[in-house]
């Protein structure tokens, strides 16, 4: 028989050929998409800790600064987890007793450190250095969100590379100034605008070529 | 085409590391006069080895026949194991890399915050190191407590930063993951009480005798505080007896002085002083020991030329081994070691020693009448400097013909406390063993005696008798074995410990972290002898200290026992603050030692025993270039660095000249069987252009049965042919075996043909002064002005450079192996290294010009140049190599796939790839190691020298804090740092009056293939070599004169 | 069978069949000049005639196909230029950022790839394709189209078809067989 | 010349034999026993390739003999070879037609498949002799991704992704237009319900109305128009890899034209090496004659003194230029330890080929077969000489060294040839070996006289 195909065929065939066109888009749609959603940077996820450390009530609540803690964050790479030592200091005093910081004074009682889960987790290959940020105006709440209404510590950026460049390539836009660097829900006095470009002067912000050279941040 | 037929049988792959890589076929000498012949028909003005010269059809052909294959590949088990695991595991992961998730990571704080530590900021604490008797002032880098980098300490007045190749290697060995770790009884783990009581035991055993049947075995002792506790273990077992011993020991040198001056001495050459430099077999220029890092620095203070060409002072060297001291040489002389005490009376005789005649050896005239012109025309600015290896007789000639014209030299107390003749010392030891005196033997520390004792002492088999032995060392080893209780011995960096340097200076040793595992300082056992046997090393060391701070603290020099008024809590203040002091600095200022009045006695001429001549060939005994005496022969830094002058990596070799490999039928590799006072050994021969006719050399610390994964069984024991009576050299004979041993080295791997691209570029005094600017003239092609298609970049602010000064560097080494440590870089094993695939970023090439008899050398340190126009980094498709604003030519691995098409477009080929999972992904005390502000690379991925952008980071992030600029000299890259001559100087070039543009500035200042217009960032000072024109030597490379139209001419 | 006039109202055309492409030729030739507009050749091989003879119209295939070579090198160059200039500028060895030279090649082959998917996929959607089902095929004959015979349809939807008068009149052109085609 | 006068076709040939002869073997249940037992062969060493591949993958590129001077060895050897084998099957198709050759019919469409499977071989190479070939395969591609990078534009190797993607993409739309009216004809003439559904889909429903074939022949015209440029820049932005570098050897301004004529070279070769026994098992003979032989057998030596010219320059160009590193990079391929490889090949691709100068060895179809394989061994040596001899003494001596191939190299080379040999018979057994139509057109049934 000469004809094969009954004559449906070709409506099916036309059909399927559009559907293949556009699964292959929404394929593509669907990896863009992907590669930066919460899944695949981890951002805006629950992460168990040893203690379930509010910084909601710590910072927004009791109103401890920043740097009481992160101790490190103006001279060092690492911005620095405190000691048990630091927990102590008011916990020895107040709610000494709860149950719930027994692994805080088992941990200062029998010398052994709390292992804290990491939440901002950088590639090993990527050298990010707080204290230079700190330095030259990147305020807290840039990078790690209201940490004062996290009663759970969380990602909120990408910390994707794409997300760095932005603001290496722009910093004018992000940066505050330094007595408002710990300030938690910053809004700037004048216009970013105006004010971003003027800081970036002050500070001595290198330029964009030099912010994005690969050795800033690869070593 | 049948591309391997000698590929090796799958079923043996233990061969695939010892076939023959560098030879020729067994039996296939080079024909030497061929080689003449080339050479004076104007051959290749550079070249690497003989074969390339000879240019046999032979070598040709073996080129074309040799195809090692990488047998291993099918036999490695896990490989087969996980084979589908992994396969499937790759595919999943090709498609899903992009998607996948960071693992869960853990951040561990301190629970008490210790003070000054800041996380994620190093620390660094002076301290000091101690080998062979003497001491090296450090500061050691510090992560988190984990020291990870051996600097030098700037402060230190005798190394002034510098450091040697031991010390930068040293650390690794602290993470040795083969050191011992528990106290062992007859190979049985036992608790340290179980050991201190035994030692308790044996010692209430020799009660009775006052210790006549206990014997300590020690180092060469540099610590007062050790020296203090064995002293007080002797005052209270007055018949014991303790014996330094060390395999590389300087009985020559000792023994020398106390004939010459009645005393043990050290003489110390004021080099910065000399115009004329006489080296009989002194090494001097080598990185190895602390008493070099001092000369080398002196030395290349008086290289110098840009300020005053007249500065250049004249460097002969009498040798028999081809040493890097050699190849700095301005004439040089090889001569068999037994002669050059012939030699040197010939000299001493010229130069108006009274007493003293001697003819010079043959042919060696010229050279006899060219020195002592030179050292009568400098009197008072010449010294003569004599090799530990010669025997006492020099040593006393030289002292007498330094007396004679004057020269800038001063004795002192030797570096070790108590100075001695050490291979007699162990001789009567075995002696009283044999005789049954000895009930008890303590040894301590790495010298390890079973394995490095003379061989005709049979040491092993003679303590067999001894009731009690004791061992304590940082390994497991062949001690160790033949010993009841083994102690694992601390590291210098987990204990406290004090050590003098060479000019007498104390440095307090304080550790920089906890011992890792359950180790004793030495301190910690020699307290079990003493009354106190739990006395921590800290208060041994502490105590002591505040003993002596209470003697000096007014007088400041031991002798009174003054009287000590103070309240005790306020001496106890005022040596804390002292002690504070001392640790901070790395030193104790006024410590070192006082010039003695050596007198020379009058008679010195009668007292030099004449040493027997040795008619034919000689052997000569030397400590390792990378391993020292075998203590280092686990250490993959150390097994991997190429030695100076051979390049060999990962083994030893008898060292001999072409004419001897030739009149013997000698090639690269074929093992020969050398027979020396009774005791043959086989060992593979290698050809070292420049060695003494009729001698060979071995290095020692090889072919350790128990040194380690990494060391045992690597080369070959020459301990096992050397006797004490010829601790240094003595007459042998060789005969050929006819097997052959696979010899790899980093640069001769094959060569046939060289060419004159200017890029090592030299000339004479007269000649830099008639010309000053004659590195320019070397250029081949004479462009006056780069052209490009494109307009030139500009490059404004900070902009690196280095500048190399060829003339000051002396190929040590140093530099590569410091390299290594700070960035990283993994060791691959001797059969990568045999393919080519080294990982060092740093690599110093080594060219010999001239005859192969009397060739130059020339040593080059080649690290990433840096090109303003670089040609890597434009064929890289994925942007993983580009330029940094400051002008660095970045390397970003983890964006790198590993195309090799960098590589591939290097014209210096300084990029290395990790062509195999090289770095040690899991051994847990690597990590520890390792630096954290430099990557871990992995497989796939191209790596290269960075200018330590770790460092100019880290510079510039502290500047910019501080809200001022980068000062010059605050960067140090890693290699300047070590550098022991300074020749390395890196900085702003942009900046005029930094050190770095300044000497870019020099006449001598040129770019290596400035032809190719990449702009090198890295340039070179070309080196000016002062020969005495009275003696013949070969033409300057790169010169005019030899830089006619070479290369492409034959 | 197939040449049993069933005559429904389900018919596609009348097909004649030929045993050379010069016999076709010949009959098209007739039939066009007999006025028929909805006519159709089938043959083995190319033969150019046809087109010229029954459709008079050439394929605009080749503008298209230009316009997608244009579009090809515009998305190379632009692709490339964007990236290396203005997203992400780096100095590459010293080279100018923006070296067109070097963006020759990637260009040139955007241009051809863009060029030979316009002409393939224009080709087969401007002749319907994929198009499993034909009422050609109907005919048992007509599978002897892609062999060694050549067929000629007068369609149904000609003003002047008439299924009696078709078939006469192609049975005068010398055709070997004329069949009825079923829709 | 008898010879001249050899038809394309023998006489005896109709539409229906024509037919008969090609769609017969893919249409036939039988397996012919020799396919059988060189598919095996083939496929084993498919399988020889997988695990080689699979095992490079998991330990690494070190692997293979490449270091630290040689960076690329037998993986682009191989990459080049195979490219350039690919350009005959373009030219084919593509040149030849656009000069209106008519014998180019018969065997364009396995040269065709040919250049398909050897881009296939080729492109194994770039993407797995990268250390890590899981990023390569998507980090050389310009995509949006989450690091704001892209693509280095300025690199060769770029290039080579965008030159040898569209050639295998528009060489395969070539072979599938082409392909199209044959696979009508399978259809119609398919037996089993099965068979004529898998042809009738791949056909689209192609008719051969004169709309379908007027549409045909503007579009395969213009693919041939646009797959000339292409197979010819596909070759130059290889040779771009290698002239765009500053070593010695490989930055020569000759390079794009001496690699096309190289490409063309090898790649007549091997549609000799396999038109030759493909002919005789299938009794092709009438379809691919003697004429067929002689003018492949011509365009060899045509090429081949091309290649031959190119070698006398780059000799010249060494000397002429007066670089220290030049001459001694030629005097390091004549007499330096790879001497062998660049002797070998001028002996086979300068003094062997002068044999085509006669008639008789161009009509020994035995002796061309041997010949041919002796060519695409004397081009892999070419590319052999030029990677590895260039790389392993370049500039500086002191980074000289050695490049011995270990036993992956020989397993990943031959593994390619499995793979190409696996492809070309399945080939060969489903697909008609030559185009039907086309070779009909060539006979008087289809000539058709103009009105005018």
């Amino acid at each position: 028989m000469s004809q094969v195909f009954p004559k449906s065929t070709n409506a099916w065939s036309k059909a399927s050929l559009i559907t293949l066109v556009f699964a292959l888009l929404a394929l593509g749609w669907l990896v863009l998409t992907l590669q930066r959603s919460d899944f695949v940077t981890s951002a805006n996820q629950f992460i168990e800790q040893p203690v379930q450390f509010s910084h909601q009530h710590h910072v927004g609540g009791v109103g401890i600064e920043c740097r009481y803690c992160h101790t490190a964050v103006e001279v060092s790479p690492s911005a620095g987890i405190p000691p048990t030592k630091t927990c102590i200091n008011c916990h020895s005093q107040i709610w000494n007793t709860s149950p719930y910081l027994e692994p805080v004074r088992a941990s200062f009682r029998d010398d052994t450190p709390l292992n804290w889960v990491r939440v901002h987790d950088l590639p090993d290959f990527v050298y990010f250095n707080h204290s230079i940020h700190v330095r030259k105006g990147v305020g807290c709440e840039t990078c790690h969100g209201r940490v004062d209404r996290m009663p759970l510590m969380r990602q909120v950026q990408s910390l994707q590379m794409e997300w760095c460049l932005d603001c290496h390539r722009d910093p004018s836009r992000f940066v505050r100034p330094r007595d408002q660097i710990t300030t938690m829900g910053y809004q700037p006095a004048l216009a970013q605008a105006e004010l971003g470009p003027r800081l970036v002067r002050e500070y001595g912000i290198a330029g964009v070529e030099e912010l994005t050279n690969c050795s800033v941040c690869h070593r | 085409m049948s591309l391997d037929p000698t590929e090796p049988n799958p079923e043996q792959p233990l061969d695939v590391q010892k076939r023959g890589t560098l030879r020729l076929r067994a039996g296939q000498a080079i024909d030497l006069q061929r080689v003449r012949e080339q050479l004076q028909q104007g051959g290749p003005p550079l070249w690497r080895s003989l074969e390339e010269v000879a240019d046999t059809a032979e070598f040709r052909n073996y080129l074309h026949r040799e195809f090692p294959a990488n047998a291993s590949d099918w036999l490695d088990p896990v490989g087969r194991r996980g084979f589908l695991k992994l396969m499937s595991a790759s595919m999943a992961l090709a498609g899903a890399t992009a998607c996948t998730v960071q693992p869960q990571e853990l951040i561990v704080p301190y629970v008490r915050q210790p003070e000054n530590e800041i996380p994620g900021k190093p620390l660094f604490f002076a301290t000091a190191m101690t080998l062979g008797g003497v001491a090296t002032g450090l500061l050691v880098e510090s992560h988190e407590g984990r020291p990870t980098k051996i600097e030098g300490n700037p402060d230190h007045p005798a190394s002034r930063g510098a450091t040697d190749l031991f010390a930068q290697g040293s650390v690794l060995t602290l993470y040795d993951p083969d050191r011992s770790k528990t106290v062992l009884h007859l190979g049985e783990i036992r608790p340290w009480s179980a050991a201190l009581a035994a030692v308790r035991g044996g010692l209430s055993a020799q009660a009775a005798t006052r210790g006549a049947g206990l014997r300590l075995l020690t180092e060469t002792v540099a610590s007062p505080s050790l020296a203090a506790q064995i002293q007080q273990l002797l005052a209270q077992q007055p018949n014991a007896k303790w014996i330094q011993w060390e395999p590389v020991n300087r009985d020559n040198a000792r023994a020398g002085a106390r004939t010459a001056f009645g005393q043990y001495l050290e003489p110390h050459y004021d080099l910065t002083q000399a115009d004329v430099i006489v080296s009989l077999d002194a090494d001097f220029l080598s990185s190895e020991g602390a008493h070099n890092l001092h000369y080398m620095r002196q030395f290349a203070s008086r290289r110098r030329v840009e300020d005053n060409a007249d500065n250049l002072n004249r460097l002969y060297v009498v040798e028999s081994n081809h040493t890097v001291t050699g190849g700095r040489a301005d004439n040089r002389l090889a001569l068999k070691s037994s002669q050059i005490e012939a030699f040197a009376r010939a000299v001493a005789a010229q130069s108006g020693v009274a007493g003293i005649i001697g003819t010079a050896p043959a042919g060696s005239d010229a050279f006899v009448d060219a020195i002592a012109q030179d050292l009568a025309a400098h009197r008072g600015r010449a010294v003569v400097m004599v090799g530990d290896s010669q025997p006492a007789a020099v040593h006393l000639i030289a002292h007498a013909i330094n007396a004679a014209i004057g020269a800038p030299v001063t004795y002192l107390p030797t570096p070790e406390l108590v100075p001695g003749e050490q291979t007699a010392a162990l001789r009567e030891l075995v002696a009283d063993i044999r005789a049954g005196q000895v009930q008890m033997l303590v040894i301590l520390g790495e010298s390890n005696p079973v394995f490095s004792a003379p061989a005709d002492l049979q040491f092993g088999k003679a303590i067999q008798s001894v009731s009690l032995r004791v061992h304590s060392g940082m390994f497991f080893d062949e001690t160790a074995q033949q010993c009841h209780w083994h102690v694992p011995a601390a590291h210098y960096l987990e204990a406290w410990s004090d050590a003098r340097t060479i000019d007498g200076t104390v440095s307090i040793v304080q550790p920089l972290i906890q011992p890792l595992y359950g180790s004793k300082s030495v301190h910690e056992v020699m307290a079990t002898l003493s009354e106190r046997p739990e006395r921590s090393g800290y208060d041994t060391v502490r105590e002591y200290w505040f003993a002596w701070a209470a003697l000096n603290r007014t007088t400041g020099s031991t002798g009174s026992t003054g009287s000590t008024s103070a309240p005790a809590s306020a001496a106890a203040a005022e040596f804390e603050q002292r002690w504070r002091k001392w640790l901070h600095d790395g030193f104790i200022a006024g410590t070192a030692a006082m010039p003695t009045a050596a007198a020379l006695a009058p008679d010195v001429a009668t007292r030099i025993t004449a040493g027997a001549a040795i008619d034919g060939l000689e052997v000569n005994f030397r400590r390792d270039p990378t391993v020292y005496d075998g203590r280092f022969a686990n250490n993959g830094w150390l097994q991997e660095l190429p030695k100076p002058m051979t390049k060999l990596t990962w083994d030893n070799a008898a060292l001999m000249a072409p004419a001897t490999a030739d009149a013997n039928g000698l090639h690269n590799g074929d093992i020969i069987a050398i027979t020396h006072d009774g005791r043959t050994i086989n060992v593979p021969a290698w050809v070292v252009p420049g060695h003494a006719k009729d001698a060979i050399t071995l290095t020692v610390g090889y072919g350790r049965p128990l040194a380690g994964d990494l060391g045992s069984g690597t080369g070959f024991n020459t301990y096992a042919l050397r006797g004490s009576s010829a601790m240094f050299f003595g007459g042998a004979t060789i005969v050929r075996t006819g097997d052959a041993y696979d010899l790899v080295g980093t640069q001769d791997h094959w060569a046939i043909e060289d060419k004159n691209t200017g890029i090592v570029r030299a000339a004479t005094l007269e000649e830099f002064k008639q010309n000053p600017a004659f590195v320019k003239q070397m250029e081949h092609l004479k462009l006056d002005k780069r052209i490009s298609l494109y307009a030139d970049k500009e490059y404004r602010g900070q902009q690196w450079g280095m500048a190399i000064d060829l003339n000051t560097c002396t190929g040590c080494t140093a530099c590569v192996i410091a390299c290594v440590a700070e960035n990283n870089i993994p060791v691959v094993g001797k059969a990568q290294v045999k393919r080519n695939r080294e990982m060092h970023w740093l690599r110093i090439d080594r060219y010999f010009a001239g005859s192969p008899d009397t060739p130059d050398t020339y040593v080059q340190p080649m690290p990433c140049q840096q090109c303003e126009n670089a040609p890597c980094e434009v064929v890289c498709p994925v942007s993983a190599t580009v330029h940094s604003a400051e002008g660095l030519n970045d390397m970003v691995y983890n964006r790198c796939v590993g195309t090799r098409y960098c590589s591939n477009n290097c014209p210096w080929k300084v990029r290395r790839f990790n062509f195999l999972l090289y770095q040690d992904w899991n051994t847990p005390q690597f990590k520890l190691q390792r630096n954290p502000d430099v990557t871990v690379r992995s497989r796939g991925i191209m790596e290269k020298c960075t200018y330590c952008v770790q460092r100019i980071n880290a510079a510039r992030i502290q500047a910019k804090r501080e809200d001022r600029a980068i000062r010059d000299g605050e960067i140090l890259t890693a290699c300047q740092a070590v550098c022991p001559t300074d020749a390395i100087v890196f900085g702003d070039i942009n900046d005029p009056n930094s050190r770095v543009a300044r000497l870019k500035g020099s006449p001598r200042n040129y770019a290596t293939l400035e032809d190719l217009n990449t702009r090198p960032r890295t340039t070179y000072l070309a080196a000016v070599k002062n020969p005495n024109p009275a003696l013949p030597h070969n033409p300057m490379v790169g010169t005019p004169h030899a830089s006619t139209d070479h290369g492409a001419g034959h | 069978m197939a040449h049993a006039p069933e005559t429904s109202s389900a018919l596609h055309g009348v097909m004649a069949e030929f045993d050379s492409g010069q016999a076709l030729v010949d009959a098209a030739r007739q039939t066009m000049a007999q006025g028929f507009t909805r006519v159709e050749a089938y043959s083995p091989v190319p033969i150019e005639e046809l087109n010229d003879i029954i459709h008079k119209k050439r394929t605009v295939l080749p503008k298209l196909v230009l316009g997608g070579g244009l579009t090809g090198m515009a998305t190379g160059f632009v692709l490339q230029y964007w990236a290396s200039v203005i997203e992400y500028p780096m100095n590459v060895g010293g080279r100018p950022q923006a070296s067109w030279t070097t963006f020759i090649v990637p260009s040139y082959e955007l241009t051809i790839l863009f060029s030979a998917l316009t002409a393939a996929i224009g080709m087969a959607l401007l002749s319907g394709l994929p198009q499993p089902y034909h009422p050609v095929f109907n005919v048992e004959r007509f599978s002897m189209a892609s062999s060694d015979k050549f067929f000629l349809v007068i369609e149904s939807t000609d003003p002047k078809f008439d299924q009696r008068a078709a078939t006469e009149f192609l049975k005068g052109t010398g055709a070997k067989g004329v069949y009825d085609v079923a829709e | 010349m008898a010879l001249q006068e050899t038809p394309v076709i023998l006489p005896g040939h109709d539409f229906e034999t024509v037919t008969e002869t090609i769609a017969e073997i893919p249409l036939s249940r039988r397996f012919p026993l020799g396919w059988i037992g060189i598919i095996l062969v083939a496929l084993a060493g498919a399988g020889l390739l997988q695990m080689a591949l699979g095992y490079l993958v998991l330990k690494g590129i070190g692997l293979w003999g490449n270091n630290a001077p040689v960076g690329w060895a037998f993986d682009i050897i191989n990459f080049v070879w195979w490219i350039g084998i690919g350009h005959a099957g373009t030219l084919i198709s593509a040149i030849l037609l656009l000069f209106k050759q008519q014998w180019r019919m018969s065997i364009s469409r396995f040269a065709e498949a040919m250049t398909i499977f050897a881009v296939i071989c080729a492109a194994i190479f770039p993407i797995f002799h990268t250390g890590r070939p899981w990023l390569a395969a998507y980090w050389l591609f310009p995509y949006p991704n989450t690091m704001g990078l892209w693509p280095q534009f300025k690199s060769p190797l770029i290039w080579d992704v965008f030159a040898v993607s569209t050639y295998a993409t528009v060489s395969v739309v070539f072979w599938y237009v082409g392909l199209i009216p044959d696979f009508a004809t399978m259809r119609d003439r398919a037996v089993s319900r099965v068979k004529a559904i898998v042809f009738g889909t791949l056909s689209l429903g192609w008719r051969g109305s004169a709309r379908h074939w007027h549409r045909y022949e503007v579009a395969t015209l213009i693919l041939a128009g646009l797959s000339t440029p292409l197979v010819l820049s596909v070759h130059t932005v290889v040779s771009f890899d290698f002239a765009v570098s500053v070593i010695p050897g490989w930055h020569a301004t000759i390079f794009p034209p001496y690699f096309v004529a190289g490409a063309i070279y090898s790649g007549f070769a091997m549609v000799l090496s396999l038109a030759i026994p493909v002919r005789r098992f299938y009794g092709m003979e009438s379809l691919i004659t003697m004429r067929h032989i002689d003018n492949m057998a011509k365009i060899m030596l045509a090429t081949g003194l091309m290649v031959g010219y190119g070698y006398a320059m780059e000799a010249f160009f060494a000397w002429y230029s007066a670089s220290p590193h030049e001459r001694f990079m030629m005097w390091n391929r004549m007499f330096g330890p790879y001497a062998w490889s660049y002797w070998a090949l001028i002996s086979i691709n300068v003094v062997m080929i002068q044999l085509l100068w006669f008639k008789r060895v161009r009509t020994n179809t035995t002796l061309l077969f041997v010949m041919s394989l002796f060519v695409n061994v004397g081009m892999w040596l070419e590319r052999f000489v030029i990677i590895v001899t260039s790389l392993n003494r370049d500039f500086v001596p002191s980074s000289w060294g050695m490049y011995y191939p270990t036993r992956w190299d020989f397993m990943t080379f031959f593994g390619t040839i499995g793979l190409f040999l696996t492809l070309f018979l399945l080939f060969l057994r489903f697909v008609p070996m030559i185009s039907i139509f086309e070779v009909k057109t060539l006979l008087p049934q289809a000539k058709v006289k103009a009105e005018h």
